[in-house]
């Protein structure tokens, strides 16, 4: 047990992914030397060698792309994209072959290989800086994408998604990073792939993941002291999704809210309210409400605040649901 | 030829032995035998799978005709060990690497998108998507580096491939962590309907020079000069003396794939011109004089080129598309719920169906 | 009016286009001498001379980009990507250049350009060549979706999207180009981002667009002759969505089926159900259902009939409905 | 240096005027008093910015010091009807094509995406996706060849930059298309932590030739061989000749931004040694020996650029944010439903919250 930041817990689970694989190679942009411009690899180039913590060439498309022969002649690697919005640049080898080369190859090409994406706003960044890239990458089949939303998780889910035979989109919720948690060293808290109820609730279910479970446990409070009890769940894995989770939650409260930070349109929430909606038709005492980003690109960071689903945009959907 | 810039050759059209200063070539009489029965039969399956798609039995093909030495020269210069990651016209690569004739075939005829063990002949599936193999191929390479491995790599790319981004970021990685890699060109003045001078107003070989490795232009045509000059390469990639760019200088005699129709941009002159250049012809031309075989025996390939090529036909003809579940394998290597679900989604409807349900 | 196939009316748009607009230049690989592999652009740089109708190099990303800083000076480039498969190379400059530039220069500089994909299956291709990439399109704010459904509108909303000062992703259903029908040069059939009834009907709503709008008239017929009477809605445009139109439908109905070759999963089905959902929750006699590719790489085609939503299957989803 | 590489100089790192064959410059007293006088500017304007970073008043900033004279020497050139394409780090190039200092400030502010009016300056926001801009260069370029323009257009890279697939792609247009443009790479050794070497092992104006263009390395350091390489290479694009790589060779004396750790990746020495290569200093002593201008003249100049640094300072602290409603502007030219809803949403939710429920 220590209490750990989010971006220490994963640096702790790459390192013992390292320390129990040879086959794993950390590949990307400054991960080396610099540690990362979020330190999450910190001292494991000094420690595991240059040869398997690499300082990359610039060029996203060449780090997915050569990760995927590396994955061919039988490593594993985990590559850091510095930033959310640079990762197009590596879509194409995303889509085109970490997606398809197992099944292309008839099962014997194994794309065991981890792509790890600082992802999400709230940080006062740049441009391209605070994208939330992770519904790309869902309606890609193929591929697998998690995020962890706490520091156990970063260490436990950044082990299991190396360990995992197929590619993982690995999404780091980088306005938690410097958040402390426990982490248990010793016992891994669930699959991979498996949603957790983060707060039982009866009234209401609250769907997120990554840096949004936060903002949902916090509206569960507010929403608590109004006499609200709101369930949270925290999805982990965005694909695949884990819907017999968030079904059980919404045959028990008969609403459903899903947040996410990526715009509301064509988001994740929308196959969650969708797919959900199906199964729980008759369960349902109100429409599934999405609160996301808004239909426009990433404002300037003066105003993310507004753009990015919080406490009130939750609490003022869970008004409306309950209007219903 | 581009700017009267020059290349190895070390056999004249004519089927003149010639030689080149730094690329001596020492060959048997069998090896020499064995390079003009590859090109003869890998010719051979490539008309008979043209045809084969003409009467509707392929969804499409992707003729090597006018390649064969370069893809010849440069897979027999491959040892078994060596990786290589081909495009889609590189059947003859595929035949010297073991993969058995109809292979090549089976993603042509759609009953798959591979078309043999990658593992069992060291031979990626194709790349269709322009670009991709070469960073996969860096990467493998890079892997095999790192594993203190003997062996090379060759990423197989075309001229018009040369202007995709992949490839270039392929060279820059290639040549900062000076990989066991050869970038095997084939410049066949085609990009579907692009002349080369669409993808640069410079011979493409000087490329690799300021990305810091060597490039190299040969008689694309001349399967002797491939051989060597690939050998060299591929012999520097395994001392650790990184990659090298050869550029095949030769000419894709027939059409993009069965779907292209040349006429539309370009003259038959050009055509006449590079069928003075026949691979095969200078290769027979050579045997013949020097004696190295007689006509009995080159017509004895023909023989055996026309058994394979029946032999071929039948394979690709029986060969059944693959269930509508096999769709669902190897999505992941690892169970997925959602597939799970779709694919018991798919049984159930083709259960209705058979249950007579179909309209 | 005349009798044209869906590639012929296209052409004929761009050519009406290029004749309206010396600004409008055509780019892309084999569009000229060739006239594009499907020959949508046939003849036009016989006549409108190399200068306008360009044959570039090969890469997509320098294709789009290059159209980027061809709108910044003043031009309307229309791109081609030569097929769906081959646009994930030009995601970055799609994702970072053409649907942000507008907003990051404050509406200085326009992205007046359009770039079209051949997309979608059922042509009996090879891997990479019958993908259907929109939904990644449409969940990117700064573009504009659309897909033609018939020739006439294959003529009308080319010009349409040509003329529009944003930028427009066209979606060629290319198992139509072949079909014919007329095109009435002389009026536009509705304005590019409306919806459009296809057939009136009363039991069920079925959305649909591009290749897959042929496929729910089919259906309808077949449902017709069961006694059950299907309402037939072409979306056209895909981003922004006409909900409008669905709404009025299923408020009349109360039962959706959206279809599309896509992914579900992700899909713009997934958008289409939770937002009719949340603006008809009351008329729904059950929740939407959706109909589309499965969460697999497009498959080889030999089995793309079993992979691609078809009259079976439609029908199945319909009598779901109908049981709820 | 890389591998005892020569590049163009015109002035001494002790402020020895040299000359050089290619590339002969006169320059007016007042032209080279200008030319110190912008770069002690910018480097006070860079200074300021960077200190009201650490104040928190910014978000981020990247500094240019030690780059004075590549963007000056660069901006200078640029004629009024050029039009650049600059990345994150051209505040001195912002400064030559008339930007309003503060306008640097704007996007590290984050106030705004942009800046300036880009038809206003000519010149293009930052690009912060590396590689982009070199791209919308090309087709920026292409119009330009469309029109019949005089003009030309420069894009500005990265060493770093030089790895990027769409830097390659955009060299392959400019080669094929020989459109007027002038790739502007500053190689300042560091791309954040890692050196040149790690995107190539030879130098990169060599690139170039490989795609059939010329590149020439200049002292990035001095200003006046900056202005003469780049005036002639924009002399070149403008008469039709075709694209040019100028690598300016300079060092990045500060951090990559100020989030940036360089003790993390670089040693003093190093930092130490650029010190004695400054570009402002040389021509300080240029001026001063040679009479150009007295010291009288030049303290002048840091008192001019003090008030300047005041100024920006005010203006800066003055820029306040958009309004949350802003964000739904300009997202598209015409009208689009979704925005106009989601914009209503945001108008109601921030009614309710003035109306107290806020909680
Ligand atoms: C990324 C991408 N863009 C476009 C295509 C369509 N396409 C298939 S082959 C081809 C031309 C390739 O020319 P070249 O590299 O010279 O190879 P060749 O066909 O001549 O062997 C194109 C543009 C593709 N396969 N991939
Ligand atoms: C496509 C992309 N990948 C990664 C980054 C993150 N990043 C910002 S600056 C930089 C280094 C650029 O180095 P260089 O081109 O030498 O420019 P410099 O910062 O030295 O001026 C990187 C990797 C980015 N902005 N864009
Ligand atoms: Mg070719
Ligand atoms: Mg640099």
């Amino acid at each position: 047990m220590s209490e750990l930041t989010l971006a220490k817990a994963i640096n702790e689970g790459l390192r013992k992914a390292m320390e129990d694989n040879p086959k794993v190679l950390l590949m990307g942009e400054d991960i080396g030397k610099l540690g990362g411009v979020f330190r999450v690899t910190d001292g494991l180039q000094k420690d595991f060698g240059e040869a398997r913590v690499i300082d990359s060439p610039l060029g996203e498309s060449a780090i997915v792309g050569a990760s995927v022969g590396l994955a061919m002649r039988g490593y594993r690697t985990v590559s850091e994209i510095q930033f959310d919005g640079f990762v197009y640049p590596a879509f194409d080898q995303l889509v085109s072959q970490v997606a398809k080369q197992h099944s292309r190859s008839g099962g014997r090409f194994t794309m065991a290989l981890v792509v790890r994406i600082p992802f999400g706003g709230g940080i006062g960044a740049v441009e391209h800086h605070s994208e939330s890239p992770e519904a790309y990458f869902a309606h890609t089949p193929g591929l697998r994408v998690v995020s962890p939303s706490t520091p156990n998780d970063g260490y436990w889910m950044i082990r299991q998604a190396i360990e995992s035979d197929d590619p993982v989109i690995f999404l780091e919720p980088k306005c938690r990073y410097w958040e402390k948690g426990e982490v248990d060293e010793k016992r891994a808290p669930s699959s991979l792939f498996d949603a957790v109820v983060r707060r039982e609730g009866t009234d209401a279910t609250l769907v997120a993941y990554g840096p949004s479970v936060k903002t949902c446990l916090k509206a569960a409070e507010a929403a608590a002291a109004e006499g609200k009890s709101l369930e949270v769940i925290d999805l982990r894995s965005i694909s695949p999704l884990d819907a017999d989770t968030v079904a059980a939650s919404v045959e028990k409260t008969g609403r459903l809210i899903i947040t996410h930070e990526a715009p509301t349109f064509g988001g994740i929430g929308a196959e969650v309210a969708a797919r959900l909606t199906e199964r729980c038709f008759y369960s349902l005492a109100a429409p599934p409400l999405r609160v996301g980003g808004y239909h426009t690109p990433y404002p300037p960071s003066r105003v993310e605040e507004d753009y990015l689903p919080n406490i009130d945009r939750l609490l003022d959907a869970l008004d409306r649901t309950f209007e219903f | 030829m581009v700017s009267g810039d020059s290349f190895v050759q070390l056999l004249t059209p004519e089927g003149e032995r010639v030689e080149h200063p730094d690329y001596a070539l020492e060959l048997a009489d069998d090896e020499v035998r064995g390079l003009y029965r590859d090109m003869v039969i890998i010719r051979r399956l490539d008309t008979e799978a043209t045809s084969l798609q003409r009467q509707g039995q392929l969804a499409l093909w992707a003729p090597l005709r006018g390649q064969e030495a370069a893809q010849i020269g440069a897979g027999r210069a491959l040892e078994p060990d060596d990786f290589a990651f081909p495009g889609y016209r590189e059947h003859g690569i595929a035949w010297c690497r073991g993969v058995p004739p109809v292979g090549c075939l089976k993603m042509f005829r759609q009953v798959t998108h591979g078309g043999w063990d990658p593992y069992e002949f060291n031979l990626a599936e194709p790349s269709i998507v322009i670009g991709n193999n070469a960073l996969n191929a860096v990467g493998y390479a890079m892997g095999v580096q790192h594993d203190g491995g003997e062996s090379a790599v060759m990423a197989l790319i075309g001229d018009g491939a040369m202007s995709q981004g992949d490839i270039n970021e392929s060279f820059v990685w290639a040549g900062v962590f000076q990989v066991p890699l050869v970038f095997l060109l084939q410049n066949n003045h085609w990009a579907i309907s692009e002349p080369t001078e669409r993808q640069s107003r410079i011979p493409l070989y000087k490329r690799a020079e300021g990305f810091g490795f060597p490039g190299v232009r040969v008689d694309g045509n001349d399967v002797f000069a491939m051989l060597a000059v690939t050998r060299s390469a591929l012999a520097r990639a395994r001392e650790g003396s990184g990659p090298t760019l050869v550029e095949a200088y030769t000419y894709r005699m027939g059409a993009h794939t069965t779907s292209d129709d040349p006429t539309r941009y370009r003259i038959d002159a050009e055509v006449e011109e590079w069928k003075l250049k026949d691979p095969i012809e200078r290769v027979r031309a050579f045997v013949v004089r020097t004696g190295v075989a007689d006509t009995a025996w080159t017509e004895s390939i023909d023989v055996e080129a026309e058994a394979l090529a029946r032999e071929v036909r039948e394979e690709a003809l029986a060969m059944t598309g693959p269930s509508p579940l096999q769709m669902f394998e190897h999505v992941y290597a690892e169970s997925h719920p959602l597939v799970d679900e779709e694919r018991a989604d798919v049984l159930a409807l083709l259960g209705a169906e058979d249950a007579g349900r179909m309209r």
